[in-house]
Order: structure tokens, then C-alpha cells, then sequence
């Protein structure tokens, strides 16, 4: 399978997430710009962390007019996987892609720290390889990670099990200790926890591992289905 | 062609909590200002814009608030407009 | 306003505004063998400032040892660069940004922290981590709380934007600082060790070109104002605005500049602006530079050559290209959405040129702006009293211990670092809370260690001493991570140099850390010096700041040095 | 003891730069918003405050406007007070 990391101007995880992609999955990952207006032959594209156009204003605004956010919209209708990190996960928010929006956290200030986050669903395509309630310890850097959305939102998200991770503690006043949610279709992911900074030993935790390698996993045996069926 | 002041106030929704409101109500009173209360931060963003009638501005000045400048999921804007006088 | 002629300069003493004293005033004339007009006299007042002329700590630095087989790189150029093995080297250098916190604390750290990148990337290095080493008055005093909250939140506000992990650093409170907080930046990139680029404009008739923000009336006169004596009653227009933003696609750009091979030199627009960046270029190369100042990007209308030379807009950029190859530039800068402009080009009659609507508005010697600059052996003395520290009353050893452990100088650092992205690069093996940090090398199994210390309450009792210890504490705090220290880098904040006593305290200081350097075969890479560091004519203790770097080749040989919460729990039981 | 409902609008002096602004400018430009020119970002805060008259009222949010809502080193600020109707 092949990946897309999108870099904005102002992304600083791109080649982070890259380096996790090759590192977990051995798969080929390109780095592909923000003015990309056709992303079809990716199966799985990521928005990485960081701060695109410097957050100003609100984190992702301005990124989400970008053409290769349209190109996702695209993509992420036709099925494709999207993963959404952190600012990734903003862009998704301000773009609709995924309701709420990530406000500035509770306490004010940014927050970098190891947190432990409990897995709230274990059948997508993200989450499969992890334990329904299973807790796992993934950093958090951000100063606008507080997810907020209406009640009835909230309701609904918990219904249909779109919130793939909650904290076990949270670090920002996030409603219900949301970390992170799908998309309405379960294809798209959005969390503000790095998953890529916790892939070998001496990052402190593997625990972000298996959430590439569910995307690879459920990938490969989508194109090896297609392949039988051809 | 007429260039317009604009001035653009964008705050948080009533439902929505604001802790930099909250932070600093809270230095208000450790100094003292025991009465000011329901303290609320928002942004103000001041731009000129052009058109070529008033109509015209204005439309264009609500487009950049529902599509920029805020996020309907969380605040509410208002702004004022007014011919700039050369 | 109309600008003071030459004449007026003189007999109105219009030059002591711009930080000329009579003697170098003359000096001027002398070198230039007529009277400086204004643009001129304000060019050399901030070039023979102390910030940007070291020329009262020049005689002292002298001793400090530089070389040795690992230097690459010595003092002199934008940064140190050490070989580290194996094809690779690494850029490091620490600077304070003091004066411009004390007024705005959150824009003066966080243009300090953009200004040490700079340094960093423009030797053609990745840069990979930043530390920094703070000073703050007592928390019981709500200024200071501000200052320390402002400060941190500035470093993370710029570092983490920029996507560069604040790795380490320390944080120290003592009534010393009350009026005057430390605030010293450092920051460590990887380069091939063949790979150096450096700050020089040669090769005549090369275009010179300034790239990044649009140069706007900000900070004029921040490089005489980092000399002047109160901060707090200073002229408030110094104050810069950080665009980290902007530094981060700035500094994406120039390195794929760099790596286009088309760099001739390049040098970062920091303390004075296209004035100390194009003097200091064409300085190293012995040339000479001729610049159209109409052509320089301006974010407000009406500036003058006086302005446009002086200020000290940020994520600003001078650029000699190669001729021939400017096309280059233009397509990466474009790609990015940041502002090229050719300004001028090289030449080679030694003279810096300005021109403006057409006329030459400043034609100076480039030697007497820059090497020529007054050093001065100023008078050193022991002070009338000797410096003495007091030493609280015996108190029952529990009670002492838990004193010491809560003071907030020695207690946990999580409150603070915590704000810092200390991850991002995902390269990070020992971040803050270890005696040394660890980055590995990306592809590779090797890690730069760096660690910052210093002591001033050493430094006061006895600065030679004091100098050693800060030395030996830092690469000690590498060698107990596991890693063979190889060179450092150092932060002098001191008082008054025109006071004897002060003169002494810098120069015993450098004495020791230059005996500790060489038994500990750590050479001096790179440093600054950050003088008239008072308040009130009250100096702060002299705090000399060493940012030390090494490498462990082979990560598993890393040690750790936090004890499991066991082994802390058994030690307080003790008591 | 009156109660007055206060609007405060805080700003960037006009010599200091402000990248805020400008990138919002640009992503404006980047939308087709052309005639969009000179943006700049700031503070808009309200909150309520109580005074015997208003003139004390006044008083007291400028010494507040100048000792917490505003840093006096880069920013600018203004005001508009008006006594709540109950
Ligand atoms: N300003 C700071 N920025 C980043 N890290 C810091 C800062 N201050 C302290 N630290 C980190 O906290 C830890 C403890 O610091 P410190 O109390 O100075 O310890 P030590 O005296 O053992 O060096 C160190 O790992 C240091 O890098």
C-alpha cells in the first residue's frame, strides 16, 4: 500500500509520521505538498502535527482551504483512510470532515507529556490491532487540544462508538476526555495524541505501533479481497 | 471603486467555557477589581475592504466571517462597516 | 523630521544618542578622514557597541582555548561546528536575549530563541534541539511571576511552533535577578562535516539578496539599548514581534538553498539589522559590499536609509548567491510564499556602499566598521568588599533537606518543561529531566548530549573558581549520561564592565573556565557576552552560562540518571 | 452600586508588526478576498463592572485596561461603557 503525509506550510510532524509509517509498516510513503490537487493513488493519507500557518487565528483555519484538504474530502468519501494527528486533527475539525472543534486547553498553556489513553473502540480500521478498553500510554503536545462539541454531538458520537480514544486523565478539559474520534463512515481519525512518537523503546512507549499497523493490516486485506475478486 | 473600515468581533459562544475570561477575572480580582465580573475574550480584527457599493462590502465582509474568520461550531461574530472618508 | 547634518552631529553631540562616546567619535571622523553624516554615525554607533563589537570583554575572550582536533568551526562565525563522527558535525551556540525580556517577556524570549535558530541553519545544520537557561528574582513577587510565566511561555511559543524540541536547560530564582532576568538561548543542528557554510561575501560582482519579513521600523536601536543601563525606563519601540511561523518556512527554505549549492554566504539579520550583516560579511571575506537600498522590501512607506539599516525586524535573511544561479532562489523562495530581493552585490574595494534614490548615502570602510572597532583594556580591581554569601543558622538536618529540596532553584522542572514540545522530530532519547539531553542522529546509531549549567553564587565568592565550576558541572552532567564531551559553548552575563570590580569578576571568570576547558579538553566553539546586566546601578551576581555538547556512540550505552521512585522514597526515609 | 456592561477592543500599537494579521491577510487573498487590505488582530473582552457613578466606573476600567487587559509596551486600547438595564 502507499501513503501520503500532507506538509503545510508550517507542519513540523510530517516527516515524523513518515519515519513511523516506513518504521511499523515497511511501506512507501511520500510527502506530498499542500497545493496537491489529486491524491487518488494513496490509500492512506495522513495530516500530521505542527503548527500549519502558524495556528494563527484558530489552529487548521487557514490549512483547510488548502486544495489537498479538497483532495481528501475527496478521498475520504471514496473510503480512503485519513489520519489526522494533532494539528491534522484540527484540520479535520475546521474542515467538518469530523464535528467539534479543538478549543485552547483549559489551563492555558501548551502541554507536551506522556499520557495514558484508553482504547474506546477496537473495530475500525485504526484501532483493530488494540484491546476494547485496553489503556496505552501516547504523548501529547499541544496547547489547543480541548475537543468541544454539543451534547446531542457527544451523545452521538459515544452511540455509534466514534470515540476511538478517551484519556484516562485529561490534560485539557476535553468533553468526556475525548482524545480522539472517527468520522461518520469510520475511515477518517482524528486524535491529538502522537502516535508517532511512540513506535520504538526508546521513545518511551511502543503504543502507537499498532495503530499504523491496523491501517496497514485492514489496507492490505481490503486490496487482497479486490485482488480475489478481479 | 470605495474602500470601507471594517471592524470584525469574534467571541465564544455563552455555552462555550473560556478560560482565558475565567484566568483573567480571576487576576482582576487578586488586584483588587472586585466588581468586574463576566469576563469574556474574544477577538477583534480591524481590515479595510472594497466594493463597489456598500451592499457589496458587506456581503463580501460576512463571507470572510462565516468562512475565516470564525468557526460557527464554537463563536459568534459581529462587525461594524463604514465608508472611509479620504 | 529632518535628519541632523553632519555638522550638527558634531557640535549638538547628536552622536552620544547613538551610542558614541566623544573619544570614538573622533575615532569616526579620524577613519572616515571626514564627519560621519547621520546614516553613518548611527552604522558605526551600533557596530562599536559593546553587543555587537565585544569591545570590553574582546582582550579577556582571547584566552579562552578554540581548537583542537574535533573543532571544525572555532568562534568568529555564526556558530561552532564539531566533528561527531562517522561524516557528521554539529552547530551550536547560545545567546541571551535579557534586555528585551525584561520589558516584554513572552516577544523577547521568543525572539531570542528565533534568533539562535538562525545562527544555527545558517552554517548549513538541521537544527535539531534547543535548551535554555533562565534567571528570575524570588516567586514571591508578582512581576517576577509574570516575567517567568511570560519568558517560558515565549521559548515553547517559538520552539514548538518552529518544530524543534526545548530538549534541557535549568531555571534558577535568586534576588540577584529581580530587576534583571537572564534569559539565554541555545540551540544545536546537524551538518555533514564537510557540509559547512559560512557568513563571507566573496567573489566580486555576486548578487546579494535579503530574504524573508519586509523590514519595518521595529527595534531601532536594540543593539545600543542591550549596553544601556535600565532596562525598564528604555525606549519602548525596541520591542519585536516574533513571527515563528515565518522562522520555520525561512528557515525550510535557506536549507534547501543551502543544499542547491548556489550559497555563496549567508548570514542571519539579528542585533542591528542589514547593518551588522552585511559589515560582518563582507568583514570575513576582506571585501566589500555595495547595496540599493530602494530595493529593499519595506512593510511601512516612508522609511529612510537611517531606518532601513538599523531596524531589527525578525526572520530576516542576507543572502550572497553565486552568480548566474539567482534563478534557484527565486523558485525555492517562491515554493515557500516568502520575499526575495537582489539588494546589491560584492565588490571589492573594501568599502560599504549605500545608495538611495540614486545618490551614495554612506560609503565607510568596511575594516573600520568592523576589525578596527575600539577594544578597550578596561581597569580591573578587586572590589572594596569581599563578596560574601550568608549562610542561614544550623537548622535540624529533616528540616534543611526538605528546605533545599522545595526551594523552587532545586525542585522538579516539570512545571516548566511540560509547556516546551520536547518530542517533536521524534529523535528525543533523553529530554528534560535527565543530567544531560540526548537527540540521536537520525539513520544512525548516535546521539549529541548537551547540558547548560551555571552557578553565579560561586561566581560571586570566588569568579575563577566559580568560572571552573560551571565548566566541569556541565561536561560532568554529559559524561554521567554516558557521553565523551567534545567542546562548549558559553553565555557571559555580568554587569557593568565600567566598573573594576565587574572587569575583575569577567575576567577571573574566563581565567577559570579557560583552565577548565583545556584540563577537560573542551575547547570554546562559540559564545556570547551580555554585559551591563543592573538595575537601579545594583549589577547582578556574574553568571557565566556553559552549554556543553558530547556524543555517545551507541544509544544503549546511554545512562539514566533518575532513581525509580523506590530508590527516592528509601533516601527521604533515611531522615 | 451601579452595574455597567463594558466593551474593551485592545490592538498592536502600528509600529509593531503583526504576523497574525498578515497571515490572515494572505490566507484572505489566497480566497479570493482581493480588496481585504491591512488586517489586524486583537483582543476584544467584555465584561461587567460596578461603580457608584460612572464616572468611577470609568476609572476603574482604564486602570484595569492598562494594568492587565493591555500591555502598555506594544498595545493600544479603547473602550466603550454603558450603565445595564435591569
Ligand atoms: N528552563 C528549562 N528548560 C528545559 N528544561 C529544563 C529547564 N530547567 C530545568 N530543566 C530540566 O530539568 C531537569 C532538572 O534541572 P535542574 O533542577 O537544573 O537539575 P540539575 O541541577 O540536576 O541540572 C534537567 O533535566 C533540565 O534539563
Amino acid at each position: 500500500m502507499k501513503w501520503a503525509v500532507v506538509v503545510f506550510p508550517g507542519s513540523n510532524c510530517d516527516e515524523d509520521a513518515a519515519q513511523a509509517v516506513r518504521e511499523t509498516t515497511g511501506d512507501v510513503v511520500d510527502l506530498v505538498w499542500h497545493d496537491a490537487t489529486d491524491l487518488s493513488e494513496y490509500d492512506a493519507i495522513i495530516l500530521p502535527g505542527g503548527f500549519s500557518y502558524g495556528d494563527y487565528l484558530r489552529s487548521g483555519a487557514i490549512a483547510r482551504f488548502s486544495p489537498a484538504v479538497e483532495a481528501v474530502r475527496r478521498e475520504a468519501g471514496a473510503g480512503k483512510l485519513v489520519l489526522g494527528i494533532c494539528n491534522g486533527f484540527q484540520v479535520l475539525t475546521e474542515s467538518h470532515l469530523l464535528p467539534g472543534a479543538l478549543l485552547r486547553n483549559n489551563h492555558l498553556q501548551f502541554r507536551c507529556e506522556m499520557v495514558e489513553l484508553v482504547v474506546d473502540n477496537n473495530t475500525s480500521p485504526f484501532t483493530r490491532a488494540y484491546q476494547l478498553g485496553e489503556r496505552i500510554q501516547i504523548p501529547i503536545a499541544h496547547g489547543e487540544g480541548r475537543f468541544h462539541a454539543d451534547p446531542e454531538t457527544v451523545e452521538d458520537l459515544r452511540k455509534r462508538g466514534r470515540i476511538a480514544f478517551r484519556y484516562a486523565h485529561s490534560p485539557n478539559g476535553s468533553v468526556a476526555d475525548i482524545a480522539g474520534i472517527l468520522g461518520e463512515g469510520g475511515n477518517v481519525l482524528g486524535l491529538m495524541p502522537h502516535p508517532e512518537r511512540a513506535i520504538v523503546d526508546w521513545m518511551g512507549s511502543v503504543d502507537g505501533r499498532r495503530l499504523f499497523q491496523s491501517m496497514h493490516q485492514y489496507v492490505e486485506e481490503g486490496l487482497a479481497d479486490a485482488r480475489a475478486n478481479a | 471603486m470605495k474602500t470601507f473600515d471594517v471592524e470584525v468581533r469574534v467571541w465564544l459562544k455563552p455555552s462555550v467555557f473560556d478560560p482565558q475570561g475565567h484566568a483573567v477575572e480571576q487576576a482582576l480580582h487578586t488586584l483588587g477589581f472586585d466588581g468586574a465580573q463576566n469576563v469574556r475574550i474574544g477577538k477583534y480584527m480591524h481590515l479595510t475592504v472594497t466594493g463597489e457599493t456598500e451592499a457589496e462590502a458587506r456581503k463580501s465582509v460576512e463571507q470572510m466571517c462565516e468562512r475565516v474568520l470564525s468557526n460557527p461550531v464554537m463563536e459568534t461574530y459581529a462587525y461594524e462597516l463604514k465608508e472611509t472618508v479620504v | 523630521m529632518r535628519e541632523p547634518t553632519p555638522e550638527q552631529i558634531r557640535d549638538e553631540r547628536v552622536y552620544r544618542s547613538l551610542g558614541l562616546t566623544d573619544a570614538e567619535y573622533e575615532l569616526v571622523v579620524e577613519k572616515l578622514g571626514r564627519l560621519p553624516n547621520y546614516v553613518e554615525a548611527g552604522i558605526f554607533g551600533v557596530l562599536w557597541s559593546e553587543h555587537c563589537s565585544y569591545k570590553s570583554s574582546k582582550v579577556h575572550l582571547r584566552r579562552f582555548p578554540t581548537s583542537g582536533p574535533q573543532v571544525l568551526q572555532g568562534p568568529g562565525e555564526n556558530a561552532g561546528v564539531v566533528d561527531i563522527g562517522d561524516g557528521m558535525a554539529v552547530a551550536f551556540k547560545m545567546e541571551s536575549h535579557n534586555h528585551p525580556s525584561a520589558v516584554e517577556p513572552y516577544q523577547g524570549a521568543a525572539t531570542g530563541v528565533g534568533g539562535i535558530l538562525r545562527d544555527i541553519f545558517t552554517m548549513g545544520a538541521r537544527p535539531v534541539a534547543f535548551l535554555d537557561s533562565l534567571r528570575f528574582g524570588p516567586l514571591d513577587d508578582g512581576r517576577t511571576r509574570y516575567l517567568f510565566s511570560e519568558v517560558v511561555a515565549g521559548i515553547g511559543g517559538y520552539g514548538n511552533c518552529v518544530g524543534i524540541p526545548t530538549v534541557g536547560g535549568e531555571v534558577q530564582f535568586s534576588p540577584t535577578y529581580r530587576g534583571n532576568p537572564l534569559v539565554n538561548a541555545m540551540c544545536v543542528g546537524i551538518l555533514p562535516a564537510d557540509g559547512i557554510v559560512r557568513g563571507t561575501a566573496t567573489g566580486v560582482g555576486n548578487p546579494v539578496f535579503v530574504v524573508g519579513a519586509r523590514t519595518g521600523r521595529d527595534g531601532i536601536h536594540g543593539a545600543t539599548f542591550a549596553s544601556a543601563e535600565d532596562p525598564e525606563e528604555k525606549e519602548r519601540s525596541a520591542v519585536q514581534v516574533g513571527d515563528p511561523f515565518l522562522g520555520k518556512l525561512l528557515m525550510e527554505a535557506c536549507l534547501e538553498l543551502i543544499a542547491s549549492g548556489a550559497v555563496v554566504g549567508i548570514q542571519d539579520m539579528g542585533a542591528a539589522g542589514l547593518t551588522s550583516s552585511s559589515a560582518e560579511m563582507a568583514s570575513r571575506a576582506g571585501g566589500g559590499l555595495e547595496m540599493i537600498l530602494d530595493r529593499v522590501p519595506v512593510r511601512e512607506e516612508g522609511m529612510t536609509p537611517y531606518e532601513m539599516m538599523l531596524s531589527e525586524s525578525q526572520e530576516r535573511m542576507l543572502v550572497v548567491l553565486e552568480r548566474g544561479r539567482e534563478h534557484v532562489a527565486f523558485a525555492i523562495f517562491q515554493r515557500y510564499g516568502l520575499e526575495v530581493a537582489d539588494i546589491g552585490r560584492v565588490t571589492d574595494d573594501g568599502r560599504l556602499r549605500l545608495i538611495w534614490h540614486g545618490e551614495v548615502v554612506a560609503d565607510m570602510p568596511v575594516a573600520a566598521l568592523v576589525d578596527e572597532a575600539p577594544v578597550y583594556e578596561r581597569p580591573i580591581a578587586l572590589p572594596s568588599e569581599p563578596e560574601r554569601v550568608d549562610i542561614p543558622a544550623s537548622l535540624p538536618a529533616r528540616e534543611a533537606w526538605l528546605a533545599v529540596l522545595s526551594h523552587p532553584s532545586v525542585a522538579d522542572k516539570r512545571f516548566v518543561y511540560r509547556q516546551y514540545d520536547t518530542m517533536v522530530r521524534a529523535q528525543t532519547v533523553m529530554g528534560p529531566g535527565s543530567d544531560a539531553a540526548l537527540v540521536k542522529v537520525p539513520g544512525m546509531d548516535k546521539a549529541i548530549a548537551m547540558a547548560t549549567d551555571g552557578n553565579s553564587r560561586y561566581v560571586a565568592l570566588n569568579p575563577r573558581r566559580g568560572g571552573q565550576i560551571a565548566v566541569a558541572e556541565a561536561v560532568r552532567n554529559l559524561a554521567t549520561a554516558g557521553a565523551k564531551p567534545l567542546a562548549i559553548t558559553n553565555c557571559l552575563n555580568f554587569g557593568n564592565p565600567e566598573k573594576p570590580e565587574i572587569m575583575r569578576q569577567l575576567s577571573d571568570a574566563i581565567d577559570g573556565m579557560a583552565e577548565a576547558c583545556k584540563a577537560l579538553d573542551t575547547p570554546v566553539v562559540s559564545g556570547n557576552v551580555s554585559l551591563y546586566n543592573e538595575s537601579r546601578g545594583v549589577d547582578i551576581q556574574p553568571t557565566p552560562v556553559v552549554g556543553a555538547i558530547g556524543v555517545i556512540d551507541g544509544i544503549a550505552k546511554r545512562l539514566q540518571s533518575a532513581p525509580t521512585r523506590e530508590r527516592a522514597a528509601a533516601g527521604l526515609d533515611l531522615w
